[in-house]
């Protein structure tokens, strides 16, 4: 790092990303010639990704209360209340520009990230769900990323033992550049026992614990809040190497740890390592820490004090212990063979404090460096809006079940069988829904409760009407938690976008975090941790707007859930929802007639909650046997996937309803499929409830035809659903 | 890829972990030396190694030859150096 | 009838393991740390899966060089029954009681799905409660499950008839198709001599519950409890 | 295991598959180099690399002791063979 020898000036200032008012803003806290490790402090501290400059003002307005929220956004996770006594502890975090760097890497250290975010407050890791986004197939690049991050993916959670068990996998060229890597994960803790982050009582030790400390990731969290450009290629160094072994011992020992009483506080390592954990930790508890980077493990040779305060070294947790307890806390650590060292202590300066050898290398006033931490207000557009499409917009004379099979084989449309299959997603034995369906389902180890998990976006709605895009995306998410039987709890949230100094991009994401605040507030869905990236683009083109929402829901009793899965012949197949052949900005227009045109379909929380909790109820109450909400592809492509899962046909009758094509592949929202052995009570309890419900076919056989004269077998669909990926990922 | 004995070269080809990069597999192997009772044992470094039969006679141009393929597969640049001897 | 789990650095099976083995005595197991110097009587050991020492180097190799595993390999001999699921069943062709080797699966990836596998001999420990020639689903979970032995060890497997589990399709048949690893005549469990050892690739323990994997591990467990406990 | 910059030795070691043993990922990194339209490879195997630091001073010494490891340890002899170089 040719920075660490420069004296600091401006123009250093500058190479560390900060702007001439923030440079200004830095000389006056200080009042005097910063070093240059505090130099490398304030970067890392203001850089967006720590900050949050950009976004915050409008995170702001997201509802993040309601009686099951235990804590909300600004700890390392959120916490939800689950009942008898247990909390559900999650998040999701994005890793986009490592794994576009080294994607096997960039993607296992992102799982590894989001793994301790949960087990810092004392969770232990019960799911992970990652949302991915990648270029288009034909682009040279897409494989080998595709396959890295699948690969690091399921290298880090199967060695961790952490059953992957959900996601979400899209493909578009405006990902060609920058591809998304979101890793989510789900804990459980003791409701009484979560730890937290505020550094507490004068005079406690400060203690680090796991890896040693390396040259790794130096300026990784500036790095992921600047544009891509060509010669980034240049910044491949600071890519981490994940150890899931070494974290796997990390969250044993933290575990066993947190059954005593020794920890106060405590904090993982994170993007700007242990400058970013020392000074929020002091900040929260309003102390000063001082460290002695003396007793740092160190993993190479002649590292300075900038290096190590700002290396992104994996596997590695900051605490506060009780006075006293430092050598129960260290018999356990050497139990799991992780390093354990006191390297500060809690002062009452108000300031971080760092030492090494004889010299004072750093002295910055934790409250001023965090609260005179920039805050933007971005000028930004309203996004331009786009004509509602007719009906009968689509092809006139296309034949329904080619449509369908186009649809069920495409790069967006086809299983995602071959990646899942390459993570342990029954691994701890409580997994049961597995991926595939709408969410999954992981059961709370030995009760018969369980938590259902799903995450979701369509960043084609999103670019079309941000706010619609935003709305959907939340709506979404409760409709799958609500499609398995669960009560949705609370959301988490990765805000993948552009660059927000351009104002269509800042427009975009304020407009998509409009349509989530509202969403979140309508369907009693808050919003309890989440996660911002920015600069998302390559030489001036910007992804798609990809607000990705994961969802918890909450079910009582595992045996009163469904799945998408048809369960047996000569059953009514029934529509929940109404139905208007809404084709704009639809899977069909785009993947069958290759028009990317329309406004999205509109989200009504009104109709939303009714419809959802209606079929939540029909679930509880044991009235259907498979229940699937309406996506991508509208009816037929859910009606498809039901066949498909089941292995049971069915017959689809569409009574006339014209356009065929827009009434089969229309992506009106909250919608159902529902299977039932009793239909009449079904639909007469709609009616009661004001919930549209029409009988729209019965399964059985072995294929699928809609209005008797289309037909296809359902072994053909699944052929076509199953072959893309594989075959794609099988070519050299 | 087809098995030619008439191959008229080798490449060996050693691919190494950057200085400075995590080697955990290194790590884990010096552990379990020390485990063993091996005493002495000072930074373990575990890497690849691949042998490769090339249908050619100019050792320059194999060199070449194999340094593009380290570039463009079998190596990842961003953590990986590598090394290559032609044996003729 | 009482029976030990042995937990490794980076196992993660260990607590399924219990929880089967609870489930099919009514009494949990041991659960014994790689470390421990005494490991205490017990009619059955089993050596869980997961990523043990990170699967670094090899699975299993790093583990068994663990210090216990001598003892393991001591009881091993004297007649003790063992189990090796997954990672273990690595940790017994590393250790030598069981010969072989698992290699990386064939197509280069983990592979986490149901399988098939047909149960050739139905009078073992593990067996007894199966009939001879079922078709058991069970789920695998695994990098290197691919087998490898030379053909005298084959050969010596299949006239001793030592062959526990090979993976088959639905209807038993053992097809190169229902192959999911590359290994070699489909193996997927083998037993030592005296059969009281058996290591395979795929989980009984997560077979053990409906709402979960099946329950055609359940037999697995069963058998070992009415052959230990007579 | 520490990092001892006084290490009188090195020692290289060279993990490779029996000949016979199949090598899937040797393979596979053949098929790519096919598809990447490098001509005219024939067989690729792949085996590993591992580099140990040695605090002593006897190459001959060194050698005896990493063979030992090798044989313990760092290769499974049911489908691999070593090679060992001491660097002084
Ligand atoms: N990257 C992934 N990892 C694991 N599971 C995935 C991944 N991508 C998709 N899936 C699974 O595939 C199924 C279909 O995904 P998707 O079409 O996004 O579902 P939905 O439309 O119900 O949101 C879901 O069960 C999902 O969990
Ligand atoms: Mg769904």
């Amino acid at each position: 790092m040719s920075l660490a020898n420069q004296s600091v000036n401006q123009a250093a200032a500058a190479e560390h990303g900060l702007s001439t008012s923030e440079y200004d803003s830095m000389m006056s806290i200080m009042g005097r010639t910063p070093s240059v490790t505090e130099l490398g402090i304030f970067s890392v501290m203001w850089s967006e990704h720590c900050s949050y400059k950009s976004s915050k003002k409008w995170l702001m307005t997201l509802p993040t209360t309601g009686p099951q929220v235990i804590c909300g956004p600004g700890e390392n996770a959120g916490v939800v209340d689950i009942g008898d006594g247990l909390a559900a502890v999650f998040k999701i975090e994005s890793h986009n520009h490592p794994s576009f760097i080294e994607p096997r890497q960039g993607a296992a250290t992102g799982v590894g990230g989001i793994m301790r975010d949960i087990f810092t407050m004392g969770a232990r890791p019960v799911a992970n769900l990652n949302a991915l986004r990648f270029g288009d197939p034909d682009h040279p690049k897409t494989r080998h990323l595709v396959s890295g991050v699948v690969a690091g993916i399921g290298g880090y959670g199967n060695c961790m033992g952490i059953p992957t068990v959900g996601g979400e996998t899209n493909f578009d060229p405006a990902y060609n550049g920058n591809i998304l890597v979101n890793a989510m994960t789900v804990g459980v803790a003791p409701a009484n026992k979560i730890f937290y982050s505020a550094a507490t009582g004068i005079g406690n030790p400060v203690v680090y614990v796991g890896s040693k400390t390396g040259r790794d990731g130096i300026h990784g969290a500036t790095m992921a809040s600047a544009e891509f450009s060509e010669d980034s290629e240049e910044k491949r160094p600071t890519v981490q190497v994940g150890d899931p072994f070494t974290e796997k011992l990390l969250l044993e020992a933290c575990l066993e740890l947190m059954a005593t009483d020794a920890i106060i506080a405590i904090q993982d390592m994170g993007a700007a390592g242990l400058t970013c954990s020392t000074v929020e930790m002091a900040d929260k508890g309003g102390v000063g820490i001082e460290l002695n980077l003396d007793e740092v493990p160190i993993r190479e040779t002649g590292m300075t004090p900038y290096e190590i305060m700002l290396s992104e070294s994996q596997e590695r947790m900051l605490m506060v212990l009780h006075p006293g307890e430092e050598d129960i806390a260290r018999a356990i650590f050497e139990k799991w063979e992780l390093d354990f060292a006191i390297v500060g202590t809690v002062t009452d300066t108000g300031h971080v404090v760092v030492k090494s050898g004889a010299d004072i290398v750093a002295d910055i006033p934790v409250k001023p460096l965090v609260e005179a931490s920039p805050l933007y207000d971005r000028p930004w557009e309203p996004s331009t809006p786009r004509p509602v499409l007719a009906p009968d917009t689509a092809m006139e004379n296309k034949d329904p079940m080619v449509a369908l099979v186009q649809l069920l084989g495409s790069p967006n449309g086809s299983s995602r069988r071959w990646i899942w299959e390459q993570y342990d997603h029954m691994v701890m034995g409580d997994t049961v829904q597995r991926p595939g369906g709408d969410s999954a389902i992981v059961r709370l180890h030995g009760t018969n409760r369980g938590l259902a998990i799903t995450t979701d976006c369509t960043p084609r709605y999103c670019a079309a009407a941000p706010e619609t895009g935003g709305r959907q995306a939340a709506a979404e998410a409760w409709r799958n938690l609500i499609a398995v039987g669960a009560t949705p709890l609370a959301l988490t949230n990765n805000l993948n976008f552009g660059n927000p100094e351009r104002p269509e991009i800042m427009g975009q994401f304020v407009e998509c975090v409009k349509g989530i605040s509202a969403a979140a507030t309508a369907l009693d869905f808050p919003v309890v941790s989440g996660n911002v990236s920015l600069y998302n683009e390559t030489n001036g083109e910007a992804i798609l707007p990809t607000p990705v929402i994961g969802g918890l829901g909450l079910i009582d009793d595992i045996d009163q859930t469904v799945a998408v899965g048809f369960t047996d012949v000569a059953q009514d197949v029934i529509l929940i929802g109404d139905t208007t052949g809404w084709l704009g900005a639809s899977a069909y227009l785009k993947t069958v007639e290759g028009r990317d045109e329309g406004a999205p379909p509109p989200v009504e929380f009104e109709v939303e909650k009714r419809n959802g909790i209606f079929i939540r109820d029909l679930i509880r109450d044991g009235a259907i046997t498979a229940c699937h909400d309406i996506s991508d592809g509208g009816v037929l492509v859910a009606v498809a996937e039901m066949a498909m899962a089941g292995n049971i046909g069915a017959s689809v009758n569409s009574s006339g309803k014209t356009p065929l094509l827009a009434w089969l592949f229309g992506e009106d929202q909250a919608r159902y499929v529902v299977t039932t052995k009793d239909s009449e009570a079904i639909v007469s309890a709609a009616k009661m409830h004001g919930v549209s419900a029409t009988i729209i076919g019965r399964t059985g056989g072995v294929a699928l035809t809609v209005d008797d004269t289309h037909t296809i077998s359902v072994k053909a669909l699944q052929e076509s659903h199953e072959y893309w990926l594989p075959n794609y990922m099988a070519a050299p | 890829m087809t098995t030619q004995t008439s191959s008229a070269l080798k490449a060996k080809v050693l691919i190494t972990l950057k200085n400075g990069v995590l080697d955990p597999q290194g790590k884990a192997i010096g552990h379990s030396l020390a485990a063993l009772d091996f005493k002495g044992v000072g930074e373990v470094r575990q890497g690849k190694f691949i042998e490769l039969e090339l249908n050619q006679t100019d050792p320059d141009a194999a060199y070449a030859k194999v340094e593009d393929m380290c570039k463009r597969l079998l190596a990842n640049t961003v953590i990986e150096d590598y090394t290559i001897e032609i044996i003729t | 009838m009482k029976s030990a789990v042995i937990v490794f650095p980076g196992s993660n099976c260990d607590r399924d393991a219990a929880v089967a083995l609870e489930q099919a005595t009514g009494t949990a197991p041991l659960m014994v740390w790689h470390r421990d110097t005494d490991l205490p009587d017990v009619d059955l050991i089993v050596l869980p899966g997961g990523f043990s020492h990170g699967d670094y180097l090899r699975g299993g190799a790093i583990a068994a060089r663990a210090p216990i595993m001598q003892e393991i390999v001591r009881r091993g001999h004297k007649g003790v029954p063992i189990t090796g699921i997954c990672n273990g069943f690595q940790m017994l062709t590393e250790s030598g009681l069981l010969p072989g080797i698992l290699m990386r699966n064939a197509g280069l990836k983990f592979i986490c799905k149901d399988v098939f596998i047909e149960v050739s001999d139905n009078t073992t420990t593990f067996t007894n409660a199966y009939a001879a020639g079922q078709t058991l689903r069970i789920p695998v979970a695994h990098n290197e499950g691919n087998y490898f032995a030379d053909d005298a060890t084959l050969k010596q497997l299949e006239d001793d008839n030592r062959i526990a589990f090979r993976y088959a399709d639905e209807t038993g048949a053992v097809t190169t198709a229902a192959n999911p690893n590359g290994s070699t005549r489909n193996i997927a469990g083998i037993y030592n001599e005296s059969g009281s050892i058996l290591g395979l690739m795929p989980h009984p323990e997560r077979a053990i519950d409906p709402r979960h994997g099946g329950v055609d591990g359940v037999g697995f467990f069963t058998s070992i409890v009415k052959a230990l406990s007579a």
